[in-house]
């Protein structure tokens, strides 16, 4: 079983170990990883907001170099990512003179011929059915799944999850062990636009959704994109400045979560690496 | 007009199909598919078959067509306008490979439509055709050609009349009119001169089954026989045997109209479908099969030989070898000979 | 089949049937059939495998129907196209009995249509190889090579209506050919309308054809129409699960599921 | 040289699909002008023959469209029809008739944009497939004066 | 040779905008059989009906084609005029040019071209045409009333004093629909119950009126004037006849905690249950699916306990089969259920409520008998958000229309509230407020001003529950969008009114169209409001749109019109566009072969067999016959026949087949 991977640019440096953990939960359960070769940026950055044409030519090639690697699914852990590689794949296919176009100029054909997963949908698909008796050491904690906005939204085109009140990261932490908890912040904003710009902003953003989960006993954030990940584990001196108190909850990508579950290294899951101490 | 007979060598044959191709006449011949042997244009003398004792489709279609056009209309401010069929929109054809039987049904199925009416039509059509009938060699069951006044080297109705010298032999061609001698003098060098040949036992036996007097005679009185019905129980009405018969000669005519533009057109029938004689009142006159077979062969050899002077019948078998339900046409008349009055 | 002669005999000694309907020798090596009236009129009744004609045609013909209650000599595609008949009212117990001929060639008399009925339930109908194979190869062609193929082959027919004589299905007094206001088949014998005819036909056998190949063997041109209907019933059976004839179901195009397939539907 | 436009003719239902291209006007929602409407009380009325002149006469696509499963006005005539469909389209694709230029399509008498859609979407796949030449080539062929075959 | 008139209508300039009138008129003079072809501005007014008329008389005319709107608006118009100048109606044809070609195309030749065509279409199908004569059926005079909400109760009612009879069917066990529910009623706050528990009463005591209560419509058959229905009547599992009402049973049931679906779940009731005391009938069922009994096999103290023995265990549904000659529908709404709105917690915290369970509240029959105290603990709100357009205008949400009724609700919950809870603060999140109607502004006006309820015009992002307080967070627009988070005590949404779940499974009973939201569809939306596309079946109240009280009302007593209307004639005149079997000279008599495949063909089974006897009374042909009184001219069969014996009148074979002729040669 082979699957395409699309890293993009967070996966090779912030959040590397959301890589790690990725490719380390694929090797348990025997998924070979083929990443997808000289891939370039998606432009989640500011392409979609600058010119229309480039923001659809950049997830073009990436999906035009997919599928002339002969890959029929490529599974892309970073929402914004997988966000902007779906929205390309979804104007396109509605759109034959603009994929025409975009054909051009890229100079190298546009099927539209792969699947693109998620995170969550790829371990629905592989993982999650062959998890029973994988389970060697439950994730036995509350969790608080925290969703962002772009893994699930706009909903007309992801078509993924209750846009409002997510469940499938809920649904996967359950079986892994832990015991999600009910809270209000799904899918707040945690200022993610702002990282670099207004930090306070992020501060009192990412700080309501960590005062949340800590308010309703979570022992650790379980989040599915690197974005949500630098601001609630990076930025937790500022949140911790907004709450006015010393939270140490810590903040794990699912795949860490579901790695522990089923007994990989903590070093190897890129544990390591955080901000707030991982303790769970 | 006497024949000349001259000797045409085996291998000479398809340098005429090429003379003859080169002159701009199409060549019709037989053809066989799926089982079957018909007349078509051929282009490539090797598509001509010859392995066949009667070809399953007779040759009536070259100059009756099953589907003929008779007149285009137009409708316009005026009314209507009419333009038929050019004579020189025919083109000269050669009928290649008939047999001595088929040969002699286009004199009687000339003779339907020469009656009162002439069908300038079919007349245009058959005087493009030049007939050229190679005799048999070889018979079956169904054959009876010799019954109806006709033999297997007949040479009534054919231009030139090619009979084969033995199993792989050259040809006798007997040349029979001046559209033969039309042939010969597109390629004279074909054409060799022929000693002394006796034709006759190249030929093919077919024995004589009825006489004239035998059916015809008994016929004038046999119209209300119970025969009748017990022979066409079988029959199942389609319109196989009229279609392949070389002298049937009935037909329907059809307007095939779209909008202001349309055509006329003359399509086969046959007296043998139930529907053939339906009245707009609902009666039929021939409402049952009996009435319609009988009708069949008393058209052909009561009717006609009446009217015409011609039988409508030349023995060549292929309503019988055609026949679904195994009607035997010769079995019939037989039957009907020893019938008791 | 002397077994079969001193039925025969006996059903017509007895008065039991009017007239009882098999084959007999024919001409050169063909069978055809034989409608015994007098007793001794069954000593020609024979069976071998040359009998293939689908005898069930006659048993809608006024002409064989007007002698009265009938025998009828009827090897498997004849008991079928006899119960498809008999769900379309045209015979039923009371003018009708089956000599049966099994697949083993042994004789078994039916008390009733319901009895041959449950005889056919026990065989489906199925494709043989060597036209299953003719049909896998149209289905391999581009869509403008089969039409290539079926103008060409279609291309001789002279409608003489044969197949349609032949067939037991085809027992209507007026066929669609022959209405004419408006002319919906072009009766000329043109590509077209030869076309036209021979889709005509194979619609409305769809769901009824049992598959006895009487229009083939018929054919005097030797047309592959049987084609046509073998595909109407490749497809049934993909569609709507099958078809088998039966005295009292429903037909299987006057009738619908309301989840037959719509994935063809925008 | 001009584009291709093809002919298209439409046979609908009168209480969906005939209503929905009624309601297609009401909202004036624009659409391509090739298409003809012949309108039937049901699509069970539909005789199959109908398309086959239809191409017989120059049309270069066909739209056949009623109203949704269970939606008929007549409780079944549509499901009657469909079964049909299913095999006539059989038919047709296994004697070469091209079945890209038939659509089916469900449109009820609320879904006046879909009726512009399937119109529209139809026009652009057969102007797309050019003029229908291979049937015109034996429709319109002049009844042969010698012998056919 | 035919005479056939073309009349072109401009439509004003709906039709002559973008299509040349002038050019149709005199292109289709010219063809064939045309004797008179004219444009004119107004075809369906009187001088262009009285053009119509004048030039049938005038020219002799054989046939008429009208080339102006949708058959499906003006047929019955042009046909009728045809038959004031002595023309058989049937002889007249439609060709739609205005929303199948101006509507819809831009101006130009093709538009033009088009226009052309269809008339050309419709002149070769109108030479084809045949004289029919209306058929006349009889009109059964009993009304069918499906639904016994305020709208069904005022049809029934209205009917019933026109004299004639009416069936009333309710699915649950007494009548009152959702009005009976409600507190007070806008803008009058008048008491709902107050109001209509004596038209309840009239319902049960009128001489004319059946109440089947605890029934629902099984199948319907037929049509207009003579619907054959079947009702079934769900089993009570007790004896209505010996019932006195008296209540014993309903005490001594110990299944006491079923949530009450008359209090929206907020209370609870027992197995054996009148659903509210003003019950109409008052009298008790048996809830089956919790009735110990049903469940265990024992218990029965119900029927130990009935002074009467009234208790009947094993009675069965029963199916009632009537003749009905009208239906209307009023099924009524309902409001969009929890898991719609997991961002506003419905269903996860017991204090977000729906507007309905607000009625209960402040309902003086309601759990709280009146008080305003909050589900979770009964303890009285003192911040109370109301949140309008809680799925309604939302696109997201698949709603994008209006429910209508939530502005004034909302305004007159908020009043209640103010009245009731001294002090306490209320506030609304609102889109825009929709209050148009008499008194409506005004009422409003008085919760804003008078009462002090605060309006904020924004909308609701999330609620969550924090430290026991419910964190409404809300933006307010007409403060630069500031978010606002309120913590309130309870929340309020006015949850968008829907169709009922069953609504689709209904309108496909009765074969009558509903829109994309499943709400039944009237048959035009300005001049047929309370008719239905399938004749004899009428609407009233919610079933249609959500509409308030005043507008069911009027709603039911004008579909009650329309229902009397057509009782007041014995007879009905119908189509006559129905199938038939040829029928030749004998020896033929048909050309059906009596396959009777289109038996199972036909949705009606209206075709039967025919036997033709000889006069020695012999069958000599049996056939097929269509009967013309079941026939609804579907034309299933005719498609269906192999030997073209059935054709269907008004759609013949050679009709349809020129249509298609003529659509694609020039003639």
């Amino acid at each position: 079983m082979t699957l395409g991977f699309y890293p993009g640019c967070s996966l090779k440096g912030s959040s590397r170990e959301y890589a790690e953990s990725v490719l380390a939960v694929a090797k348990a359960f025997d998924i070979t990883i083929e990443e997808i070769k000289d891939w370039n940026c998606c432009g989640a950055t500011a392409a979609h907001n600058m010119n229309r044409e480039l923001s659809f030519a950049l997830p073009a090639r990436i999906l035009s170099l997919a599928e002339k690697q002969g890959l029929t699914e490529v599974v892309v852990p970073c929402a914004a990512c997988y966000s902007r590689l779906t929205v390309t794949q979804y104007e396109l296919a509605k759109d034959k003179e603009l994929k025409d176009r975009i054909s051009e100029v890229n100079g190298m054909e546009y099927k539209g011929s792969v699947t693109i997963l998620n995170i969550i949908q790829m371990l629905d698909k592989y993982i999650t059915p062959k998890l029973e008796g994988k389970v060697v050491k439950p994730f036995d904690h509350k969790v608080a799944c925290y969703y962002g906005c772009l893994l699930v939204r706009p909903h007309e085109i992801l078509k993924f999850d209750r846009e409002e009140d997510p469940q499938s990261m809920d649904e996967v932490m359950l079986k892994a062990g832990a015991t999600p908890i009910d809270w209000a912040f799904k899918t707040e904003c945690c200022g993610a636009g702002l990282s670099i710009s207004r930090t306070p902003s992020v501060g009192k953003l990412s700080g309501m959704i960590v005062g949340d989960a800590k308010d309703r006993g979570a022992e650790a954030i379980i989040v599915a994109c690197p974005m949500c990940h630098s601001n609630l584990d990076m930025r937790r001196k500022e949140i911790n400045k907004y709450l006015g108190e010393k939270v140490d909850i810590p903040v794990l990508y699912i795949t860490q979560a579901l790695g522990l579950a089923v007994g990989l290294d903590r070093k190897e899951l890129g544990l390591n690496r955080h901000f707030v101490k991982v303790t769970v | 007009m006497k024949s000349d007979r001259r000797l045409v060598r085996k291998g000479s044959l398809e340098k005429l199909f090429e003379v003859l191709k080169g002159d701009n006449r199409q060549v019709y011949a037989p053809f066989s598919r799926n089982g079957r042997t018909s007349y078509r244009k051929i282009e490539k003398f090797s598509d001509i078959a010859t392995d066949y004792i009667q070809t399953t489709q007779s040759s009536k279609e070259v100059s009756f067509p099953r589907t003929e056009k008779i007149l285009d209309y137009s409708k316009n401010a005026d009314g209507m306008s009419v333009k038929g069929i050019e004579p020189d929109q025919i083109p000269q054809i050669m009928l290649w490979g008939i047999r001595p039987c088929d040969a002699m049904g286009i004199g009687e199925l000339s003779s339907i439509f020469n009656w009162d009416y002439k069908d300038e039509i079919y007349n245009n059509r058959l005087s493009k055709v030049t007939v050229l009938g190679f005799s048999c060699s070889k018979t079956d069951e169904y054959c009876f050609c010799t019954s109806v006044g006709g033999n297997p080297g007949n040479t009534e109705g054919s231009d030139i009349l090619f009979t084969q010298l033995g199993g792989n032999g050259d040809y006798l061609a007997e040349i029979l009119t001046e559209k033969g001698e039309k042939v010969i003098a597109l390629s004279p060098e074909l054409f060799e001169a022929a000693g002394d040949i006796e034709k006759e036992k190249f030929l093919a036996d077919v024995p004589v089954k009825f006489s004239h007097k035998e059916i015809y005679g008994k016929l004038e009185k046999f119209f209300d026989s119970e025969e009748w019905v017990g022979q066409s129980l079988r029959c199942i009405g389609c319109g196989a045997c009229a279609y392949v018969c070389p002298t049937c000669a009935c037909f329907d005519i059809q307007d095939d109209s779209h909008g202001k533009l349309g055509s006329r057109v003359r399509c086969w029938d046959s007296c043998g479908f139930s529907l053939f004689t339906l009245h707009t009142s609902g009666h039929n006159p021939r409402n049952v099969q009996s009435a319609r077979w009988r009708q069949r062969i008393m058209h052909k050899f009561s009717y006609m030989p009446e009217r015409l002077s011609v039988y409508g019948c030349t023995g060549c078998g292929r309503c019988s070898r055609a026949c679904p339900a195994d009607m035997n046409i010769l079995e019939h008349l037989t039957s009907i000979k020893e019938a008791a009055l | 089949m002397d077994e079969l002669i001193k039925r025969a005999k006996e059903l017509l000694e007895a008065g039991t049937v009017k007239v009882v309907i098999g084959y007999e020798n024919g001409s050169a090596d063909k069978t055809r059939a034989l409608f015994a009236i007098e007793p001794k009129d069954a000593d020609k009744l024979i069976f071998d495998s040359r009998c293939v004609m689908n005898l069930a045609t006659y048993i809608t013909k006024a002409e064989v129907k007007g002698k009265g209650k009938m025998a009828i000599t009827a090897t498997l595609p004849v008991m079928r196209a006899i119960i498809q008949l008999a769900s379309e009212f045209q015979v039923n117990d009371s003018n009708l009995l089956v000599l049966g001929i099994t697949p083993e060639s042994k004789m078994i008399e039916f008390k009733d249509l319901a009895e041959v009925e449950a005889f056919v339930h026990k065989y489906t109908i199925e494709i043989e190889a060597k036209y299953s194979e003719k049909l896998e190869k149209l289905d391999k062609m581009t869509p403008s090579e089969r039409w290539s193929f079926w103008i060409e082959e279609l291309s001789p027919c002279f409608k003489c209506y044969a197949c349609r004589a032949a067939c037991p299905m085809c027992y209507c007094h007026k066929c669609t050919v022959e209405f004419n206001q408006p002319q919906w088949i072009p009766v000329p014998s043109h590509d077209l309308g030869n076309l036209e005819w021979h889709m005509m036909r194979a619609i409305h056998l769809a769901g009824r054809c049992i598959d006895c190949d009487a229009c083939y063997n018929a054919c005097p041109l030797g047309i592959p129409l049987n084609l046509l209907t073998k595909r109407m019933l490749i497809d049934a059976k993909e569609h709507f699960g099958g078809y088998q004839p039966s005295i009292k179901a429903d037909h299987l195009m006057s009738t619908y599921k309301p989840d037959d397939k719509d994935n063809f539907i925008m | 040289m001009a584009e291709f436009e093809p002919k298209i003719v439409a046979f609908v239902c009168n209480w969906c699909t005939y209503a929905g291209a009624d309601l297609t006007g009401t909202s004036r929602i624009k659409y391509a002008s090739n298409v003809r409407i012949v309108r039937f009380p049901c699509t069970g009325r539909i005789d199959y023959m109908l398309l086959v002149k239809a191409f017989d006469e120059g049309a270069d696509g066909i739209i056949v469209s009623g109203c949704h499963p269970n939606d008929c006005h007549y409780t079944s005539g549509n499901f009657h029809a469909r079964r049909r469909w299913i095999m006539f389209r059989s038919l047709c694709d296994f004697i070469g008739i091209d079945i890209r230029r038939i659509k089916f399509s469900w449109v009820s008498a609320a879904e006046g944009a879909k009726w512009a859609d399937i119109v529209n979407s139809t026009v652009a796949a057969i102007r797309e497939l050019g003029p229908y030449e291979e049937y015109q080539k034996v429709a319109k062929k002049p009844v042969k004066e010698v012998i056919n075959g | 040779m035919s005479k056939i008139g073309v009349f072109v209508c401009h439509c004003g300039e709906n039709i002559s905008a973008t299509v040349d009138c002038a050019r149709v008129a005199e292109t289709s003079g010219k063809l064939d059989g045309v004797a008179y072809s004219v444009d004119y501005k107004y075809m369906c007014s009187d001088p262009g009906q009285s053009l119509i008329k004048s030039a049938i008389k005038e020219k002799g005319l054989t046939g008429v084609v009208v080339a102006a709107c949708s058959p499906r608006m003006h047929e019955p118009t042009f046909r009728k005029a045809c038959a004031e100048a002595g023309l058989n109606p049937y002889m007249c044809e439609m060709a739609n040019l205005r929303e199948h070609v101006s509507w819809v195309h831009e101006k130009g030749e093709a538009t033009t071209e088009k226009a052309i065509d269809l008339v050309r279409i419709l002149v070769e199908k109108v030479k084809y045409n045949q004289s029919l004569n209306a058929i006349k059926v009889p009109v059964t005079k009993t009304a069918l009333v499906i639904g016994g909400g305020i709208a069904g109760i005022q049809a029934s009612l209205d009917i019933a004093n026109t004299g004639h009879k009416v069936i009333l069917i309710e699915k649950d066990p007494s009548i009152g629909g959702h009005m009976s529910q409600l507190s007070e009623t806008f803008p009058t706050l008048d008491c709902s119950q107050c109001i209509l528990t004596p038209r309840m009463v009239e319902v049960a005591q009128h001489p004319n009126i059946t109440l089947y209560s605890y029934a629902e419509l099984e199948s319907v058959e037929g049509f207009i004037g003579n619907f054959k229905v079947k009702i079934r009547r769900k089993s009570k599992s007790i004896d209505e006849k010996l019932c006195t009402g008296c209540g014993l049973c309903t005490t001594k049931c110990p299944v006491k905690k079923i949530p009450s679906e008359f209090n929206e779940g907020l209370g609870m009731r027992t197995a054996i249950y009148v659903p509210f005391p003003q019950a109409v009938p008052n009298k008790p069922v048996i809830d089956r699916e919790h009735c110990t009994y049903y469940l265990k096999g024992k218990c029965r103290i119900c029927e130990k306990v009935c002074p009467i023995q009234a208790i009947r265990f094993d009675q069965e549904d029963t199916i009632e089969e009537v003749e009905i000659g009208a239906i209307v529908l009023a099924t009524g709404f309902s409001v969009k259920q929890p898991d719609f709105f997991p961002e506003y917690g419905y269903g996860k915290y017991p204090d977000v409520i729906t507007g309905l369970q607000f009625e209960r509240l402040a309902s003086a029959s309601g759990p709280t008998l009146g008080e305003i105290r909050r589900p979770s603990d009964g303890k009285v709100p003192q911040n109370i958000v109301f949140v309008a357009c809680a799925g309604s205008r939302d696109e997201a949400k698949g709603i994008p229309y209006c429910s209508k009724i939530c502005c004034m609700y909302i305004a007159k919950h908020a009043m209640l509230y103010q009245h009731k809870v001294h002090g306490g603060k209320s506030y609304v999140f609102y889109m825009d407020i929709r209050a148009g109607g008499k008194n409506y502004e005004e009422f409003v006006r008085r919760a804003i001003e008078e009462d002090g309820v605060n309006y904020v015009r924004g909308r609701v992002s999330r609620i969550y529950e924090k430290n026991g307080k419910l964190i409404v967070k809300g933006v307010d627009t007409l403060l630069g969008a500031m978010p606002v988070d309120i913590e309130a005590d309870m929340v309020v949404l006015a949850t968008a009114g829907v169709a009922n779940s069953d609504a689709e499974a209904l309108a496909q009973k009765l074969h009558v169209s509903y829109d994309a939201y499943k709400f039944f569809a009237e048959a035009h939306p300005k001049l047929k409001p309370v008719e239905t596309n399938t004749a004899g079946i009428f609407l009233a109240g919610a079933c249609q749109s959500p509409r308030d009280i005043p507008e069911s009302v009027s709603m039911a007593s004008g579909a009650a019109v329309k229902v009397a209307c057509l009782f007041s004639q014995d007879e009905l005149t119908r189509d006559p566009l129905i199938a038939v079997v040829n029928r030749m000279a004998p020896p033929v008599y048909s050309s059906c072969v009596g396959c009777f495949l289109c038996v199972s063909a036909c949705p009606y089974q209206a075709i039967e067999k025919e036997e033709i006897k000889n006069r020695a009374g012999e069958v000599i042909k049996t056939l097929a016959r269509v009967n013309p009184g079941l026939c609804q001219g579907c034309g299933t069969c005719v498609a269906f026949c192999r030997t073209k014996s059935i054709d269907l009148q008004g759609y013949t074979h050679e009709q349809m087949y020129t249509e298609v002729m003529a659509l694609l040669n020039e003639y």
